[in-house]
């Protein structure tokens, strides 16, 4: 097979075979190589963040996967293809010209202030005037997890991308990383337990907030969050206990200890 | 593997389970698993006996020099085409349906060619010689071209399913995997293109292999420049049955799993592929017997009647491969979308029948029929041991697949019921 | 720049483990039975290989002499090293052969003919053995632990490229030889 | 186009012409081949299928009614010469055909046990090491040194006795001389009636130019066998000429 090799000789044959062999075997390797120092490259300049999200949203159920305007009826049953980010999306401003079609109510207890603006992964943005904005976990994702044990901050001068990962948040064995409602540069860590957790110079531009939700959307789109919780809970076997229509409780992590809340969690937050 | 509507809290393997799926318990698992285990261990100890004694615990001998192993091995690889098929529908030829099986599909021919490698080392029993095919290979040999190719193909394999891997709930809490794996996927058409290539070798040179036995009458045909017809042959059998196999299995884990794992689209779509190829292979593999019998033969001095005069190998054999086993199947699949979806495993089932059957009589007929006109015709019934290995291979197979069908979604369009 | 030097710092190891370590570890080490001097045969004695070295009947085996014919010359001793003593005292006078280890014995399934190559092709005797008839010590004898063949066959030199006469006796430089040489032997020219 | 026109380049081609109507069947040849050749004893568990076999005598019937009489032909590797079946399978070069001799030699040392070349062979004149060769106590004293033994898991042959090639080139050489001339293998050597010939197909004044017509089995598929046979028998030339799977149908039902 190889020059040198007893048995190999300089002949067509030898060298078809011996360049078919090489040839193949080098495009698997150069293909592993490539893959390889594409990925070291991605991790160095930080997309890593963004690209697990792709993949990460390519796994999600459909349910996860609905486009922003399918709360509020403009396209119903419509799926997002691009990652939850409508800050390039061409159809976004198309959608939201149109009439809401079904009336919104907040569910009972929860709220969702006018001057935030939500992200898919439950948490709110609050734009300052001196140009940073805050950014928090949201009221139903505060229900659900409740007081975590222990938060992970990235540290000031961390680079966010949006639907990377932020922090990370545990509690009795659940474990969820919460996502980036912004792309920016984290500055200051809120107070251990108090309303904000993060403050970040965003991205310069108008774009920067295109892809969050707020008003009457927010609150279509917490609505459908709520029954997906309803429904992520009712197939446990205390679940019908919640199915009353009633004011969540604070803590539900509490209140509903045998529940699988790592499961729970990881839905809520757009965990894969 | 079968249904639950809930993961319990208590499953110690809930954090393995893909999110959005069901599973059964651990403990359920484990029973479906246990009579496979079984009989991977008793596969396990067969091989292991004819490793330490030799091949004397075959019912191989002189004549029948190859035997179960090799028609397995031949009938296996050909099921496991569709690994290399469905890639060139897909990333070539655009099909999008078949993204709910790729994965499926990429896993099946990777269980397929390590099983068939595995039963090869046994069954050869010198797997501390098989450095010599690589580094001594007789460039002119079908087995050297075998042997290159499928070795390389499964390092292909291995390869192409490392992304299906990659996202599993654990491994994709580090970053740089899942980002490994994005780029990786980005360039599986190579992977699929240079897989094409070596399975268009490699199952035409399983074709060549008996096809090229000029002491064999029964089996040699003619050739187009090195290759005999049945290099030609092999391959389109193997196209066309590979996503027939892919669909029995493909209604075989969704009975065992009692869920619905892929639209009914993707039923149609891999029929309507497997009834044209397979239309295609049979047309021409008609022409080939029809020349076989009425020249190449003769020329040898070998009348096609005589062949076919020993019981049980009569000229029936030739007509269930090529009618009941392949004009029926063939129009039946091309009729996907018209007729009843559930039931095209049925035509599925033939197809694949026919081209064991095919397998079939290139090897255990051919090595059964006497060349010398004073020899016997000869008849070989399999040891256990030789049964126990390919039946520790399957269980390999089933044991690996529902392993990964359970801790990765092999199945996209699962969660979407 | 760690990494470089750690890198670096692996591949030596490797390096030396299989230039050096390895073949300790393959190799095990066996004295001949006499220092043997080569060169003194030659010069002093104005012998030739062959005669002690004979080429059997059958074309076969050149042979290793066998103590009897050291007698021949060596009933007394012929100078004063220990070695002479030995010889005389240990082996010939008590008629007892040397355990010689024989550096070029090749594998059961290999034949070769000293007659072909001696009579017939006229090669000299260094073209194969090297250097070894002129030497003025026995050098010592390796044996593969694995195989229990001589480490010669194999030669000193890791790297097999431009090797000299006498350094390697493998079927490539067997082959490349005949090759050379332009005649063909076929695989059972060699093999049995 | 048969071994006996074709002229070639190779130097010697030998060959064997073998008497069908002088063999008696004794089975002398048998014994001297498995002698020479160190084949192992059969173990209890070997039958004629499974057992090395390098040199195989059958029982020829004559099928028509008329005039029944038996045939004893003997067998081993015919030495094809033309596309040889065996030697274009192999995967690892482990067999050639020797451009010096004509021999289809066979590499125990570089084979890997794939058989492919058995089923290759129309003949089924190779035989597989099924088990580990063993000799009863004392008996590997009989062993002949000038051949190798072979482990398990190796195909092997008829090579026309290589070691008496050897034996033949060496004392050639002896002589300042490489060209071995005829020499004797083993069941040439041990046949009583003298049925086989054995000598070169090239030498046009040797014993084989001079055997007379013969013949070769499965002449038809072309690969042009050194090793043939002679006999004054119509129904064997016939049975020959046959070359087919089937024996004739009467004698299948009858």
């Amino acid at each position: 097979m190889f020059p040198g090799v007893n048995g190999f000789h300089w002949s067509p044959v030898h060298i078809i075979f011996l360049s078919a062999f090489g040839l193949v075997l080098s495009v698997l390797l150069v293909t592993l190589a490539v893959a390889f120092f594409r990925t070291l490259r991605d991790v160095r300049s930080g997309r890593a963040g963004a690209i697990a999200w792709h993949c990460d949203f390519e796994d999600l159920p459909r349910q996860e996967r609905l486009c922003r305007h399918a709360f509020e009826g403009a396209a119903p049953g419509r799926l997002c293809d691009r990652g939850f980010d409508c800050r390039d999306c061409e159809t976004h401003p198309k959608f939201a010209t149109i009439e809401t079609r079904w009336p919104v109510t907040l569910p009972a207890g929860l709220e969702y202030p006018e001057t935030r603006l939500y992200h898919r992964g439950h948490t709110w943005v609050e734009p300052q005037p001196d140009g940073t904005a805050l950014i928090g976990l949201d009221d139903l994702g505060a229900r659900v997890f409740g007081a975590p044990e222990v938060v992970e901050l990235p540290a000031p001068g961390t680079k966010l991308s949006v639907n990377g990962a932020a922090w990370r948040m545990m509690r009795n064995g659940a474990s969820v990383s919460v996502r980036s409602p912004l792309e920016g540069e984290v500055i200051a860590h809120g107070a251990p337990g108090g309303q904000w957790q993060l403050r970040v110079k965003p991205e310069a531009g108008e774009r920067a907030f295109r892809h969050l939700l707020s008003g009457a959307e927010a609150h279509a789109w917490v609505n459908a969050e709520t029954d997906r919780l309803m429904i992520l809970l009712s197939s446990t076997p205390t679940g019908a206990a919640l199915a009353d229509g009633g004011a969540l409780v604070a803590d539900l992590h509490q209140a509903l200890p045998d529940a699988p809340w790592d499961e729970v969690s990881a839905a809520m937050f757009l965990n894969c | 593997m079968a249904d639950m509507a809930w993961v319990p809290t208590t499953m110690l393997d809930r954090k393995f389970v893909p999110r959005g799926v069901t599973r059964c318990t651990p403990a359920r698992f484990s029973l479906w698993l246990t009579p496979w285990c079984l009989l991977l261990g008793l596969g396990l100890w067969a091989a292991y006996l004819c490793l330490r004694d030799g091949l004397l615990h075959t019912n191989m001998d002189n004549r029948f020099a190859f035997g179960l192993w090799i028609f397995l091995d031949l009938a296996i690889i050909a099921f496991g085409g569709g690994a290399f098929f469905s890639g060139v529908l897909l990333y070539f030829f655009k099909l999008k349906e078949l993204n709910a099986v790729i994965r499926s599909a990429v896993l099946i021919g990777f269980l397929c060619y390590s099983g068939a490698v595995t039963v090869l080392a046994i069954d050869v029993g010198q797997p501390l010689r098989a450095w010599f095919t690589f580094w001594h290979p007789n460039a002119h040999s079908m087995l050297t071209e075998v042997t290159f190719c499928i070795t390389l193909y499964l390092c292909v394999l291995a390869v192409e399913y490392l992304p299906v891997l990659l996202r599993n709930r654990q491994f994709r809490k580090i970053p740089s995997f899942l980002v490994f794996e994005w780029e990786l996927h980005k360039l599986i058409p190579v992977l699929a293109g240079i897989g094409a290539f070596l399975s268009f070798f490699h199952q035409g040179s399983l074709g060549g292999l008996y096809g090229v036995l000029r002491g064999r009458p029964f089996a040699f045909r003619e050739s187009f420049g090195i290759w005999p017809t049945t290099f030609f042959l092999f391959v389109l059998s193997a196209m066309a049955v590979g996503p027939s196999f892919l669909l029995i299995m493909t209604r075989v884990a969704e009975w065992v799993t009692r869920k619905r794992l892929v639209l009914e689209s993707v039923y149609v779509r891999l029929a309507r592929v497997s009834g044209w190829m397979l239309t295609f292979y049979v047309l021409l593999k008609s022409i080939d017997t029809m020349v076989w019998l009425n020249s190449t033969s003769r020329r040898g001095g070998f009348l096609p009647w005589e062949y076919y005069s020993w019981e049980p190998f009569g000229v029936w054999i030739l007509f269930v491969e090529i009618g009941l086993f392949g004009f029926v199947p063939a129009l039946w699949l091309m009729r996907a979308g018209k007729v009843n979806t559930s039931w095209l495993i049925a035509p599925a089932l033939l197809a694949c029948a026919g081209v064991a059957l095919n397998r079939y009589v290139l090897t255990v007929q051919t090595l059964s029929l006497a060349t010398l006109p004073f020899d016997e015709f000869l008849s070989y019934t399999p040891s256990w041991q030789e049964v126990a290995v390919f039946g520790g291979v399957v269980a390999y197979g089933v044991i690996v697949y529902s392993v990964l069908y359970r801790y990765t979604r092999l199945f996209p369009q699962e969660q979407e019921r | 720049m760690r990494v470089l030097i750690a890198f670096l710092l692996g591949l030596a190891g490797s390096l030396a483990f299989g230039w050096w370590g390895f073949p300790q570890l393959l190799y095990q080490r066996e004295p001949q039975p006499l220092q043997y001097n080569h060169k003194i045969h030659i010069e002093k004695g104005s012998m030739e290989c062959s005669s002690c070295h004979e080429v059997a009947a059958d074309g076969q085996f050149a042979g290793i002499p066998r103590t009897a014919s050291c007698g021949a010359c060596h009933a007394e001793p012929l100078g004063k090293t220990e070695a002479e003593k030995i010889l005389v005292t240990s082996y010939v006078a008590p008629e007892r052969e040397l355990d010689w280890k024989v550096y070029s014995r090749q594998p059961m399934n290999v034949r070769f003919s000293h007659a072909v190559h001696v009579n017939k092709a006229a090669m000299k005797c260094e073209e194969c053995h090297g250097g070894r008839g002129s030497a003025t010590a026995a050098e010592p004898f390796y044996r593969n632990r694995v195989t229990g063949e001589s480490r010669n066959v194999w030669g000193p030199r890791m790297i097999r490229v431009g090797l000299k006469p006498g350094e390697g006796m493998k079927m490539s430089d067997c082959e490349s030889c005949h090759e050379q040489k332009g005649v063909s032997a076929g695989c059972l020219g060699c093999h049995r | 186009m048969s071994a006996t026109q074709k002229t070639s380049r190779t130097p010697r081609r030998y060959g064997m012409v073998i008497d069908l109507d002088r063999c008696t069947g004794c089975g002398a040849c048998v014994i001297a081949c498995a002698a020479e050749n160190n084949v192992a004893p059969g173990a209890a568990r070997e039958n004629d299928r499974n057992s090395i076999s390098l040199l195989r005598v059958f029982t020829l019937n004559n099928p028509t009614a008329a005039g029944r009489r038996t045939a004893f032909l003997p067998m081993m590797c015919m030495q094809c010469e033309h596309e040889t079946p065996c030697v274009t399978v192999c995967p690892q070069q482990a067999v050639e055909l020797d451009v010096l001799s004509g021999i289809v030699e066979q590499m125990p040392q570089r084979c890997l046990g794939c058989r492919y070349c058995m089923t290759a062979c129309p003949y089924h004149a190779r035989s597989f090491n099924w088990g580990d060769p063993s000799w009863p106590a004392g008996m590997e004293a009989t062993l002949n040194p000038a051949v190798a033994p072979r482990m398990r898991g190796v195909v092997e042959k008829c090579d026309f006795c290589q070691s008496r090639l050897h034996a033949a080139q060496d004392a050639a050489a002896v002589n300042g001389s490489l060209d071995p001339g005829i020499y004797t293998p083993a069941c040439v050597e041990a046949c009583p009636t003298q049925a086989i010939t054995f000598g070169d197909w090239n030498d046009p004044e040797g014993a084989l130019a001079k055997s007379g017509e013969t013949f070769a089995w499965l002449e038809g598929l072309g690969t042009q066998p050194k090793v043939r046979y002679r006999s004054g028998q119509n129904w064997l030339h016939e049975m020959a000429e046959r070359g087919g799977a089937a024996p004739a149908k009467e004698e299948r039902h009858g």
